[in-house]
């Protein structure tokens, strides 16, 4: 069915930093014309394959042919110039920068040698066209924008390089459901013009609708290369792994519910939230759903005081609460896992010991000093109750992988025996395994009478972990889903606020 | 601009010529009462504040009081161009006269044709320019250098010393009042038929880095036969008293607690001359200027004698002060000029009570 | 590369100063040997007196360090040490050092305000509260005559020895280990790190970012405050300016110690050596009336070289 | 089109905020002034502000990569003496002299740029150091304040079109008619604004800026997007010598001699620091731009002016100038007081 022409090989590609061995003697090739979409735990290599491919990193060893001649990049520069783009997991967009400016980065139209800003704005108007994203100003700085309209920008940045061979690593994380339509339209359509498209993602039912074929890495290895559809999902996911997954939900459990906890009404702040009504009971899990930019992340960190000015009334274990600060919440309490691990949630080059500790030093010194007895043991409890993959708690948090940084950020919070802990999108980015590892941890967390407010981007999740979902539009709630009636039909419907529309 | 004109000059015994060879310069006169403003640049140490003091004290001075209309005192920094901007400010404002310690000898070509052009009377003082272009008014730098080592030589040979090492500590680098006084103390060491090796160190003109530099000097050369310092010499003292070191001929500053340590320990040993530049050197500046504006005669460059004390002149609550700090610069009054106003009374008082 | 590579990278800048020190010493000591004969520079009363004179350099340092860990930095140093010595002669008497030392306590509680509150640069916030403080004091001496001599506790702090130390160096180690344990003992000291790393992701981790960032610049202020305390008492009074000779210096301490100026990195005991550093090669360099263009010069060619020898921002 | 200019001054408002504050100090200024709003009195405020208006910009570029240049100061002092020495002899030697002291200060800047590039050191302590030996060199130059600079290069320099006219005896000695609409326009003024302008103008619409501003709004993004930051970085510092060395020149030429001065030089360089904050770029990079700079220098300068125009207590003067810039600093500040999501108080 494709023309199978191999237009990247890579030949025992190795690389390592410092002592781990991010990718072990990697053999492998993707066609032109084709979707190739590559799937992994985290910290399996991926990034780094790419990153190889596009010039960021140099290969500790190996040799990579780019349309059957040896190439080594140094920079992107290069790799872009042989016509390879790459659209990275860290976005690559300059926020100070206008959106024009960011598409047309490093090759502006010029003029007598000068950017022509004149032009250089249409242009930026007919590509922000090209992926329906007219609402844009081509001169509103990133800054301005959503996180998922930034990787529309970012895709459209690599668009206009006319790319051979695109490569998307997990590209489409953040964005609507809409958006991701306009991307499978593009993809498939340069797909038809002959480019091959090297796709990332975690979330499996993207991977099936867009691939032709996969490539499965773990522990730094090339596992297996296939077509779409020569292997089941479990096989597949079983590959990723290593071992077999059973159910990838834990049970539900019909404990009866406690007390109320948290309990929420007419929650208000700004444009984002415009009367908030929840309440979340001991021993709970509640989800939030919607489509992006409802006011999830909004409500999420202003119950936590990130916020000034949030007005409504809330209760927390019966008594009036008022988010006034992170701490003060802490205090109380609440607990958050915020959405970018590596910008919120962690200090990277902090060791991972520091991390944990970070919210909780009051509890282990005495007197005002850190009592190294007491702190290392509560380290090597955190450590252990997450199963955090650590060599040694005084690394950099930075050389973990993805997954393992991100039970880094929970079990920093878990220390502190919070009653409510809130999570916003705690599994973007995380492998299977990981994943099914923390929500085991919040059944058993709500087991032990703690409640969950749980926002999620992924509906699967959210009807396969919630024991109810809240269904958040334009800064309210508009549906509240349980039981049976809690489909992924029912979620999006109410998403698109379908039904209040019709009542209304 | 001003004629160049023969001498003598007005009230020698204030406005003295420089040397013989100075000229003299005449104003076309002008009536009274003037505005006058005065340009200083630095501003955070005690020098700089009496001085301000004390013009604000002479302009209310019976004396000159009458001759002034309008008097303003502004600082400007280390910054030549804030400097020059000031001065051009005021010659546009109409000022009759301009004061001003110049933040660099060189750099006012401009304004002194401005001042010329406008018929404003620009006088430099304390540190002058290298020009003769403009009146000005200083005390003899050189000879103060040359003054300095005539003392301690003089009291080496007393004391039957013929040959040592002598530290010089020396001002701010790269500043002409720090060049000339080197100028005149090597000059006079050099011509001596002593056995002298010079070891100098850089004190800034201030205690707390004259005190480290003298006192390093004295842990790494051991004993000194004299110590010359410019300036910082309360802290010349101190470094002397902590590390132990006899007490051996000085020079210095006039500080007060430089003279408040010579009279003290004279019995002891030490010996010392005593000569500063003097914070009241604004005050015959400014009577200067009216003197010009009324058409005197006037000399290029003004003198201000050197208001010396050697440690067996002081006398407390004539030439010094032992009940007051040790920052305050002991010479400001000029009687010959008519300048009365005292050290004490500057920095003791509040600015009220004096008027 | 490969022989500098000891246990921890980040001793290397601690071992590159030390060996560095030893070698200012070292020609130093060939200079004083030729020119004269004698070696005085390895002696203890030599060495002892720099390490006295180095306190209210390393005063100033330690308290700058606590700023630039967070990422910021105090240029308000230089007139917070002049005020709180001119403020303790003027009190005297058994306030005088509470006085200084309170002089400190507001500086740092403005600087902070403006910094975590007010949110302006720290480079600017602070350089504009030095331009305050000379201001007051400008003023201060301007119109109340204040008196400028140091209380005995102050020249016995900075003076005085105590079985031939002087005690100047014990006011030092004591301010050395209150800050070498807030720093590595302390949940304040590593929330210090934490803000000076991502004060952002500090905050929601429920750290109460502000008070950190006051609690540096009052630590900063106080260690100013001190110095000037100390300064004022070794040379038994208190006088205009008398520390803007510090602020360059302290910065430099800081970092050829090999903390990272944009905060986050960096132990106190290279603070400790960086501040000796600079103290014994200002010394040798005065011994050797080095004239004030080549000292520049030299001042230049050891940061520079220095830190191209700690290899710092290897990643990427 | 209202929106979109409204969006524009809300992405400037740093700028926009200088100017008001900048036009509101000039106008009281020059209506207090006896002979306010006179060629005079525009020639001795734009005389004033010519080398710290240098030095600020010199400043700016570095900031907008997020980077500090502590030896602008240190620059334009090496440059002030080197031109003292040079910038002598016939017309066509002095023009000789003026382009050696730029390109002095433009290899400074350069080296400035390759220690921290290639050395990876952090710019605001390379150029500390850096600017340490600027200073001595600048001091083997001129051991004390000197130089002959021309005279009449001084005098046509610092004064009004007229005069340079005049100097130079073309246009008919000033008097020629086509002249008479610039003849009141300060010479200084027209040097800065010819420069900047000339220089800022062409230089922003390259990559190379595009890769300064987006090295300082995010350094990887910048990476990851594949600019050539070397190159960016080391042009910043390149430019910034160069600027730095154009306020060394203007100095040499307006006091007609170089003073290899410290205290002037740190001076110089705090200031510039202060002038970049006030004309609205931030420090941590990526947004603002040297135009603002210049006007914050203007605003740095016109709060001394009043000290002339107004009785105040000389003693006092330091402590209101002070107070002034505390002020002036913190006006900006306001806006995080209505900031709704404290996590943007981070960035
Ligand atoms: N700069 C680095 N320094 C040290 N180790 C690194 C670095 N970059 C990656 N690694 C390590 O290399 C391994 C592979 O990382 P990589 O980012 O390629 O994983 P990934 O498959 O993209 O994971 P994810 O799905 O979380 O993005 C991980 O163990 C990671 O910790
Ligand atoms: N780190 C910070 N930097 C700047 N402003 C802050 C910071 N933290 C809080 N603020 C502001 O100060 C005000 C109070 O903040 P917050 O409640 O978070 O702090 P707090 O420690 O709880 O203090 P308090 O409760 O006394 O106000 C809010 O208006 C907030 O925006
Ligand atoms: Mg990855
Ligand atoms: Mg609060």
């Amino acid at each position: 069915m494709n023309t199978s022409t191999e237009i990247v090989q890579l030949h025992g590609v190795s690389r390592f930093f410092g002592g781990v061995t991010a990718l072990d003697k990697v053999d492998f090739s993707c066609r032109a014309g084709s979707i190739h979409g590559i799937l992994g735990e985290n910290g399996a290599g991926k990034s780094t394959l790419i990153k190889i491919l596009s010039g960021v990193l140099e290969p500790s060893e190996g040799q990579i042919a780019f349309d059957g001649r040896a190439v080594s990049y140094r920079s992107t520069a290069e790799a872009t110039e042989d016509g390879i783009v790459c659209i990275f997991q860290e976005l690559s967009l300059v926020p100070d920068l206008s959106v024009a400016e960011n598409i047309f980065i490093n090759n502006p139209p010029r003029r007598f040698g000068m950017i022509d800003t004149r032009k250089q704005r249409q242009m930026a108007k007919d590509i922000l066209a090209r992926i329906k994203c007219e609402d844009v100003d081509p001169d509103a700085t990133i800054r301005e924008l959503s996180l998922s309209r930034r990787q529309m920008i970012e895709i459209a940045k690599a668009l206009i390089k006319n790319p051979r061979v695109l490569i998307l690593d997990e590209a489409t994380s953040a964005l609507t459901s809409n958006d991701v339509q306009t991307v499978y339209e593009l993809m498939a359509d340069l797909r038809a013009k002959g480019v091959a498209c090297i796709f990332i993602s975690h979330r499996m039912q993207e991977v099936d609708v867009l691939c032709d074929r996969l490539s499965v890495f773990r522990n730094g290895q090339h596992i297996k290369t296939f077509d779409k559809g020569a292997l089941r999902e479990a096989e597949i996911v079983q590959l990723m792994i290593g071992r077999e997954i059973k159910a990838q939900f834990p049970p539900k459990r019909c404990k009866a519910l406690g007390e109320t906890t948290l309990s929420v009404s007419d929650l208000r702040w700004e444009d984002s939230l415009n009367g908030v009504d929840i309440e979340v009971r001991a021993g709970e899990i509640v989800g939030l759903g919607g489509l992006d930019g409802q006011g999830h992340k909004e409500l999420l960190l202003g119950l936590f005081g990130a916020f000034r000015g949030v007005a409504g009334a809330a209760t927390l274990k019966g008594h009036p609460f008022k988010p006034a600060s992170p701490a003060r919440s802490k205090q109380q309490g609440l607990a958050l896992v915020p959405e970018d691990r590596k910008t919120e949630g962690l200090m990277l080059e902090m060791s991972i010991g520091d991390n944990l500790l970070l919210p909780n030093y009051a509890g282990v010194s005495t007197a005002g000093v850190i009592d190294s007895a007491k702190a290392g043991a509560a380290i090597k409890k955190a450590i252990a109750l997450l199963q955090i993959k650590v060599g040694s708690a005084d690394d950099p948090v930075e050389t973990l992988s993805g997954g393992n940084q991100q039970k880094v950020v929970i079990a920093k919070w878990l220390m502190l025996n919070p009653d409510v802990i809130l999570l916003n999108d705690p599994t973007r980015g995380i492998d299977v395994g990981t994943k099914q590892e923390i929500y085991l941890l919040m059944r058993d967390l709500v087991a032990a009478g703690k409640s969950v407010l749980f926002y999620s981007t992924d509906y699967a999740e959210l009807i396969g972990c919630c024991d109810r979902v809240c269904v958040m539009y334009d800064g309210r709630i508009v549906s509240e889903l349980e039981g049976d009636a809690l489909t992924e039909e029912a979620i999006v419907a109410a998403s698109l606020n379908i039904h209040k529309d019709a009542v209304a | 601009g001003p004629e160049i004109v023969e001498g003598p000059g007005v009230d020698p015994a204030c406005f003295a010529p420089w040397s013989d060879e100075t000229s003299f310069m005449q104003w076309e006169a002008r009536e009274g009462p003037f505005r006058i403003a005065v340009v200083n640049g630095f501003v955070g140490n005690t020098w700089r504040i009496q001085m301000i003091k004390t013009a604000k004290a002479f302009a209310e001075d019976p004396s000159i009081a009458d001759q002034i209309s309008e008097f303003k005192v502004v600082s400007t920094g280390t910054d030549a161009p804030a400097q020059l901007g000031a001065i051009e400010d005021f010659i546009n404002q109409g000022y009759d006269a301009i004061i001003t310690i110049a933040v660099s000898p060189d750099g006012f070509d401009r304004v002194i044709r401005l001042a010329d052009r406008n018929d404003v009377v620009l006088v430099p003082f304390d540190n002058v320019l290298d020009t003769d272009k403009v009146m000005q008014i200083n005390e003899d730098q050189l000879a103060m250098g040359r003054m300095y080592s005539e003392f301690v030589l003089g009291e080496l040979d007393a004391n039957g010393v013929t040959g040592g090492k002598i530290l010089e500590v020396r001002g701010l680098p790269g500043n002409s009042v720090d060049r000339d006084r080197s100028i005149g103390i090597n000059e006079v060491i050099d011509a001596h038929d002593g056995d002298w090796e010079m070891v100098s160190v850089v004190g800034m003109w201030d205690d707390g880095s004259t005190q480290k530099v003298v006192a390093d000097a004295i842990a790494v050369h051991g004993e000194f036969a004299a110590i010359v310092a410019q300036g910082g010499t309360n802290g010349m003292i101190q470094a002397i008293q902590d590390s132990g070191h006899p007490w051996v001929p000085v020079s210095g500053e006039a500080e007060n607690g430089f003279r408040k340590a010579l009279s003290e320990y004279s019995d002891d040993g030490l010996a010392g001359i005593s000569i500063g530049q003097s914070p009241g050197l604004v005050a015959i500046a400014m009577k200067a200027a009216v003197s010009a504006l009324e058409g005197n005669v006037m000399p290029q460059l003004i003198s201000v004698p050197l208001p010396v004390a050697t440690h067996d002149e002081l006398e407390d609550g004539k030439n010094f002060w032992s009940d007051l700090p040790d920052n305050f610069f002991t010479v400001n009054e000029f009687p010959p000029c008519g300048v009365n106003i005292s050290g004490p009374d500057i920095m003791a008082q509040d600015e009220t009570d004096l008027n | 590369m490969k022989t500098l590579r000891f246990a921890n990278p980040s001793d290397r800048p601690l071992l590159i100063s030390l060996v560095t020190t030893l070698a200012i010493l070292l020609v130093g000591t060939g200079y004083t040997l030729s020119t004269q004969g004698t070696a005085p520079l390895f002696t203890p009363s030599y060495l002892l007196q720099q390490l006295q004179i180095g306190s209210f350099l390393g005063i100033c340092a330690a308290g700058m360090m606590m700023v630039v860990l967070l990422g910021h930095i105090d240029l308000s140093i230089p007139w917070t040490m002049t005020a709180a010595a001119m403020m303790a002669t003027t009190v005297g008497g058994v306030w005088a050092i509470p006085a200084g030392l309170s002089v400190g306590l507001a500086v740092g509680l403005l600087n902070g305000f403006g910094v975590s509150v007010l949110r302006i640069p720290s480079m600017i916030f602070t350089l504009g509260v030095d331009s305050v403080l000379r201001g007051l004091m400008v003023a201060h001496t301007g119109g109340f005559a204040p008196q400028t001599e140091a209380s005995p506790l102050m020249r016995f702090l900075a003076a005085d020895t105590i079985l031939g130390i002087p005690v100047a160096i014990f006011v030092w180690a004591f301010v050395s280990v209150v800050i070498a344990t807030i720093l590595a003992r302390t949940g304040f000291g590593k929330s210090i790190y934490a803000v000076g790393v991502k004060e952002g992701a500090a905050y929601l981790s429920g750290i109460r970012t502000r008070r950190v960032i006051v609690g540096s610049f009052v630590a900063s202020s106080l260690c100013a405050a001190t110095a000037g305390i100390l300064l004022a008492g070794y040379s038994a009074k208190a006088y205009q300016d008398m520390g803007t000779p510090y602020l360059l210096p302290a910065i430099a301490a800081v970092v050829l110690g090999g903390t990272h100026i944009l905060g986050g990195r960096g132990r106190y005991l290279g603070t400790l050596i960086g501040a000796t550093l600079i103290v014994f090669l200002n010394s040798v360099l005065s011994i050797m009336q080095m004239p004030e263009s080549y000292r520049q010069i030299i001042y230049g060619v050891v940061i520079v070289t220095m830190l191209l020898a700690y290899g710092r921002n290897k990643q990427n | 089109m209202m929106h979109k200019a409204k969006a524009a001054v809300l992405r400037n408002r740093g700028f926009t905020g200088a100017f008001i504050l900048f036009a509101v100090l000039f106008i009281t200024y020059q209506s207090m002034h006896p002979r306010g709003f006179s060629t005079a009195v525009l020639v001795q405020n734009s005389n004033e502000v010519v080398a710290l208006a240098f030095v600020a910009i010199a400043q700016t570029i570095p900031v907008l990569m997020g980077g500090l240049d502590l030896s602008v100061g240190a620059v334009m002092t090496l440059t002030n003496t080197v031109a003292s020495h040079v910038v002598t002899g016939t017309p066509l030697q002095m023009l000789l002299g003026a382009l050696l002291t730029l390109a002095t200060g433009t290899a400074f800047g350069a080296m400035n740029g390759v220690i921290i590039v290639y050395g990876r050191i952090q710019p605001i302590i390379a150029t500390l150091a850096t600017g340490a030996i600027a200073i001595g060199l600048a001091l083997i130059l001129r051991p004390s304040p000197g130089g002959d600079i021309d005279g009449d290069l001084n005098w046509a320099a610092t004064n009004a079109v007229f005069d340079l006219a005049e100097t130079y005896g073309f246009a008919d000695d000033g008097n020629a008619a086509w002249i008479q609409p610039f003849v009141n326009i300060p010479v200084p003024l027209i040097i800065l604004l010819v420069i900047v302008l000339g220089v800022w103008l062409p230089f922003k619409r390259t990559v190379t800026c595009r890769t300064i501003y987006a090295i300082g709004s995010a350094e990887s993004a910048a990476h990851l997007s594949g600019l050539p930051i070397a190159r960016a970085k080391i042009a910043a510092f390149t430019l910034s010598g160069f600027f730095a060395s154009c306020g060394g020149l203007y100095l040499a030429v307006q006091t007609s001699s170089g003073n290899a001065d410290i205290t002037q030089a740190g001076t110089y360089t705090l200031n510039s620091i202060a002038s970049v904050v006030l004309g609205g770029t931030s420090l941590m990079g990526g947004s603002g731009g040297p135009i603002g700079s210049m006007i914050g220098a203007f605003i740095l300068r016109i709060i001394s002016f009043f000290f002339r125009i107004l009785s105040i207590d000389p003693l006092l003067q330091p402590l209101i100038e002070g107070v002034v810039l505390l002020v002036a600093v913190s006006l900006g500040a306001l806006r995080t007081f209505r900031v709704k999501n404290k996590l943007e108080l981070f960035r």
